[in-house]
């Protein structure tokens, strides 16, 4: 067990998988040679060479569709996106393709590829290196996405997704990648994709979310405790196909919801969260359940004052459980 | 008196005969399916007629037991070739579960079938041209002799898929044939008001490969273009972008009418070089081919065509229920 | 008024608008000399010309990204997607382009660009033919998505999103096009984009919907009333952003509420409409917010029993109906 | 000693010095912003320096008062011919409410000014590409005399948008410019592994355009060749793609360093033909730059420099609320 922090939880779990297994590759953008421009393919290259380390000329359709390619061969590449926002180019591949392989072939063919990108605000990105992107794919049956919220949950959850047989989403929260550090077990372990964690137990408000809205939710949990306000936080980890059951779980424990997403509110995952609860746990609730969100504008402005207003935080978040409580 | 050609090419006599009846069977199965559709019985069809020759000479110049092949919607002849049952087809044009491609969840002409390595197609164009780049980047990690061959129309070389997939295998110097099939329409769109270069192959000295123009409707040819490409390819020298000249002779699809944008002048000299007949006239010319011959071939398709239609017709549909599966590995 | 068919509506709207404002042209794949695949444009060509008529290279990044640019200088360009399901190589110049104009440049620059495609199933389309792909979309503030469900509603809101000076995605159910014909006044009138539309008065159980399912609605909603069922229909009209007062009044109408839409289910426009009920109307409700949509699968079969099988139709509505009002 | 090219390209000394002094003026504003990047003050800084000298002389050889541009992140040298004034880039540096491109929204580099004509422009690259199509479009529709040009990085050409639009753009034959900034890297990632291709330009003949490959370094031969295509396109002769080899002098931004892939001897190189300082020779040897002029140049440089470093500064920020402002027109 070594402390490490969230960006090296992905170094590591993409180290320790392609040793593990021949045909786990990794192409990108400045993932070779430079190691990632945030650094997340640190010495991959060095050590498994060029050839399983491809810096690929810059044009995201085909990173994703040579992926593809190869994935379908039985290879397992490991796609970078720079940035979430740089995702879109490819759409076409993950949605019309990667997605549909498996049941457009009656179970013939399948595309375990992982593709990789950092997405979230906060770091003076402006407007196209702080989008959250999830829900453009959150409505995609094929697909999966994984939004990992602590270095635990980044290592088991990326060697789920470079081990899954279908195509992974995986959305690293570029903020969190040199703020958040905890003990990591250094051997081999998987978490199950498309299940829920529970990350607080409590039984005054529910909290539900993922991402770095996990931990502004911890930090509101721990201030409130004080109050004696006792939050319940569930981290969805997976926000396609959602884990329902946890979701309806989770609701009933106290009956008050705030579901909160860093990404604009309308049409969001928090949405379908939402409307999951409303069908299945409508006798339970005893407050309405609020959503706490960016604002409804394209994405996040580079000028501080803006930034900062779009942003969701703590103290957002303490606010709204604290409003929930007194409901 | 003509040379024969195929024989300097290294083709034997019953090779050449072997690609012609494929070319028949294509043909007569896809007029088959029109029939269907015209009387209700098969919602669409889109044809590979008129294409035959390139996609049969083509499919002949690969290796059918190692490479993998990434079909558009017409090639029928490369998926014949590379070992789908007339069986088969129809059972994908009926839309029933036994159809190999997708159960009977896919428009015909959207191919699949993993034990002869065709790699499962969509219907937005152009996709698949990374695929195959994908396909001959493993073979290159692998050190494996196989190439990937993928074929597309000129319209769709306009797509930025064609671009991104092509710039990347010339870069890495992979072992993939890319053949645009071109008929010079994208659906009621003329050549010229889709590409402003003389020829589609013009663009492989942006990607580094070389780039080659052929008579799409003789088959030799297109067999010699891709031989060549093959060895460049499995001999370690890249890429190379083939494109084949042809006649589109139906509508674009069953659901087209080409009248409205289309001189009937232009179709009916496009039916006098319709590779089929040129290609039995050449092998007549070197008495590989005879009146009774090609009588009796056209005969043992025509019973082929039959059986297919006939097993196909009778098959089951897939139960509605089904629609649930293989979303996700179950 | 003449009774014309849907499709003769989106064809009037062109055409008037065309008439009334050079600045208006067409641009897509076989617009021009064909008409369009399913004629929407039947005549346009002959009438102004192919300058004004164009047929594009088979290209729809290009066709988006050429008419933004044109829309950019101030023309008001009309780009037709030939299918709704290709509409994904273009997903990057509408969503981190068209979008974002207005925005990003502080309101210096803006983009009125219409883009128009034929969306939906049960025509035999199979995978690649028959998608909703609305939900992608909404989720991206700048853009407006509008999904008409009659032809006066299509004349009307098409010739609305031509003279919006912000982009819109106008998405057309293809099999709509002939199957619903109305009487339909011949000069210049438009329907408010944002605004959604009661198309039934009932007090037992409330409909929203869009598109094709309004019909559904519509239909079962007669059947369901000899059964002294008495329904409520609110039609959406503009999926994005919603019309939020309209559905919290439909909700309170009858305190139960179905939710139709004919895309898979999880994470699509229904799902934000469910939340938007949790979060304003729980109060009100006298049962949970049921949704009926397709199945979480990738999209429609072609064989004729899955594609039935996954088509929402009126005799699932009314069975949905039924439930609701007997719980 | 040197001939005068200048005026053989019909420039008078005035407007070379002119050319010199912008060059001169984007060099120091982008050093400037490195210094507060690195103070602390601003959050970001993606350079011009070494493409000072294309930028520029394409810029001068089209009509500002008519034509459009659509720039890329590193065009300082464009958007200041074009009209944009130190002052405002400052201000988009430290991202205040004044900023015209943005009024604080985006980064620097994300040029964008209605009243002189630049395009707004976003991260994800190529994009611009047909929108520059676009502007193109619209001039042949309604028939002007204006032009569009439009600049991106050789990595950003193996975009599907760089083949959409230029294709789209051949076949129409439109009055756009399209100018590829080479300057061999894309981030880390050199030319080899980028393009398969000798030059980008041979790229043109897939799209039936001319397409030539220029020295960046030098502003009159990259005026030369805009001004020639400049011609073609007001003539009705169509589109010109022109690659303009130059040398990226810094990191690819204040985010980047560079030594993880690149060696210093190769920036020492490109250094010693830094395009100011080989304009700058050249203009001595024609005697239109003295030392003296050279100076007091410097000095007036460096005096408006500080003045939009000290009123940006001192700018307001846009309030927190308005962020809500101007999603949909209000
Ligand atoms: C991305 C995408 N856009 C549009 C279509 C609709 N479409 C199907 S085939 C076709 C024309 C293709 O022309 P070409 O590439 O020349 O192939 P051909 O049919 O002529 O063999 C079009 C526009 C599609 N399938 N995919
Ligand atoms: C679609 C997209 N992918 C990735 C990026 C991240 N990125 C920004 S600049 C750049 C390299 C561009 O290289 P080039 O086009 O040669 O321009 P240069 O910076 O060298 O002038 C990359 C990969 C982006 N901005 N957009
Ligand atoms: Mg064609
Ligand atoms: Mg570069």
């Amino acid at each position: 067990m070594a402390v490490i922090s969230y960006i090296e939880a992905v170094t590591a779990a993409l180290r320790e998988e392609m040793q593990r297994d021949e045909s786990v590759f990794i192409l990108g953008e400045d993932v070779g040679k430079k190691g990632g421009v945030f650094r997340a393919t640190d010495g991959l290259y060095e050590e498994f060479g060029e050839q399983r380390v491809l810096d690929t000329p810059l044009a995201e359709s085909a990173i994703a569709g040579v992926g593809i390619g190869a994935a379908m061969y039985g290879m397992r590449p490991v796609a970078e996106m720079q940035f979430a926002d740089f995702i879109m180019p490819a759409v076409n591949q993950i949605i019309s393709e990667a997605a549909k392989i498996r049941y457009r072939s009656n179970n013939d063919w399948n595309c375990p590829i992982t593709i990789r990108a950092p997405y979230g605000g906060g770091i003076n990105g402006a407007l196209y290196h702080s989008q959250s992107v999830e829900a453009i794919f959150a409505n995609q049956p094929g697909l999966k996405i994984v939004m990992p919220s602590t270095p635990y949950d980044v290592k088991g959850l990326l060697k789920a997704a470079i081990r899954d047989n279908d195509p992974v989403l995986f959305f690293e929260h570029k903020r969190a990648y040199r703020l958040l550090k905890e003990e990591v077990p250094d051997g081999h372990y998987v978490i199950p994709i498309g299940k829920a964690d529970v990350k607080r137990n409590g039984t005054d408000v529910t909290v539900i979310t993922y991402g770095l809205c996990v931990h502004f939710a911890l930090q509101a949990a721990e201030k409130l405790e004080q109050e004696g306000i006792d939050t319940h936080i569930l981290d969805l980890r997976t926000v396609y196909p959602l884990d329902q059951q946890a979701i309806v779980e989770a609701t009933e424990k106290t009956g008050k919801v705030l579901l909160v997403t860093e990404d604009n509110k309308e049409g969001s995952i928090i949405s379908e969260v939402s409307a999951i609860i409303a069908e299945h746990c409508l006798f339970e609730l005893d407050a309405p359940v609020r959503r706490l969100a960016g604002p409804d504008v394209p994405s996040m402005p580079y000028a501080p004052t803006m930034e900062k207003y779009f942003m969701v935080d703590p103290d957002k978040v303490e606010r709204a459980i604290r409003d929930l409580a007194e409901f | 008196m003509t040379t024969n050609r195929h024989k300097s090419l290294g083709l034997e006599d019953n090779q050449v005969l072997d690609m012609y009846k494929t070319m028949v069977l294509a043909r007569k199965l896809d007029e088959r399916m029109w029939l269907l559709n015209r009387a209700g019985k098969i919602p669409f069809v889109i044809s590979c007629q008129g294409q035959e020759g390139a996609q049969v000479g083509a499919a002949f110049a690969l290796n059918r037991n190692i490479d993998y092949v990434a079909p558009y919607y017409r090639d029928m002849g490369v998926v014949l070739v590379f070992g789908m049952t007339p069986r088969e087809l129809m059972l994908s044009g009926f839309a029933k579960a036994e159809d190999p491609n997708s159960g009977g969840r896919q428009m015909p002409g959207h191919f699949g079938q993993k034990k002869n390595r065709i790699l499962t197609g969509s219907s937005p164009v152009t996709t698949q041209v990374p695929h195959a780049v994908g396909v001959a980047l493993a073979a290159k990690m692998e050190d494996k002799d196989f190439v990937s061959f993928v074929t597309l129309g000129e319209g769709s070389s306009n797509q930025g898929d064609f671009h991104e997939g092509l710039n990347f295998a010339g870069v890495h110097q992979l072992p993939v044939i890319t053949m645009v099939e071109n008929n010079k329409y994208a659906i009621s769109v003329p050549l010229e008001k889709q590409l402003a270069c003389e020829s589609v192959s013009e663009r492989a000295q942006g990607y580094g490969m070389p780039g080659v123009t052929v008579n799409g409707n003789d088959p030799l040819e297109v067999y010699e273009a891709v031989k060549v490409a093959r060895e460049r390819a499995t001999n370690g020298n890249g890429p190379t972008l083939i494109e084949a000249i042809t006649d589109r002779l139906t509508a674009h699809s069953s659901d087209d009418d080409d009248r409205t944008y289309r001189e009937l002048e232009e179709i009916e000299a496009a039916k006098k070089k319709d590779t089929i007949i040129l290609f039995g006239n050449y092998l007549k010319k070197c008495r590989v081919l005879t009146d009774h011959l090609e009588h009796s071939i056209q005969e043992e398709v025509d019973t082929i065509v039959n059986d297919a239609t006939d097993y196909a017709e009778n098959a089951p549909f897939a139960d509605p229920e089904s629609a649930l599966k293989h979303v996700y590995e179950e």
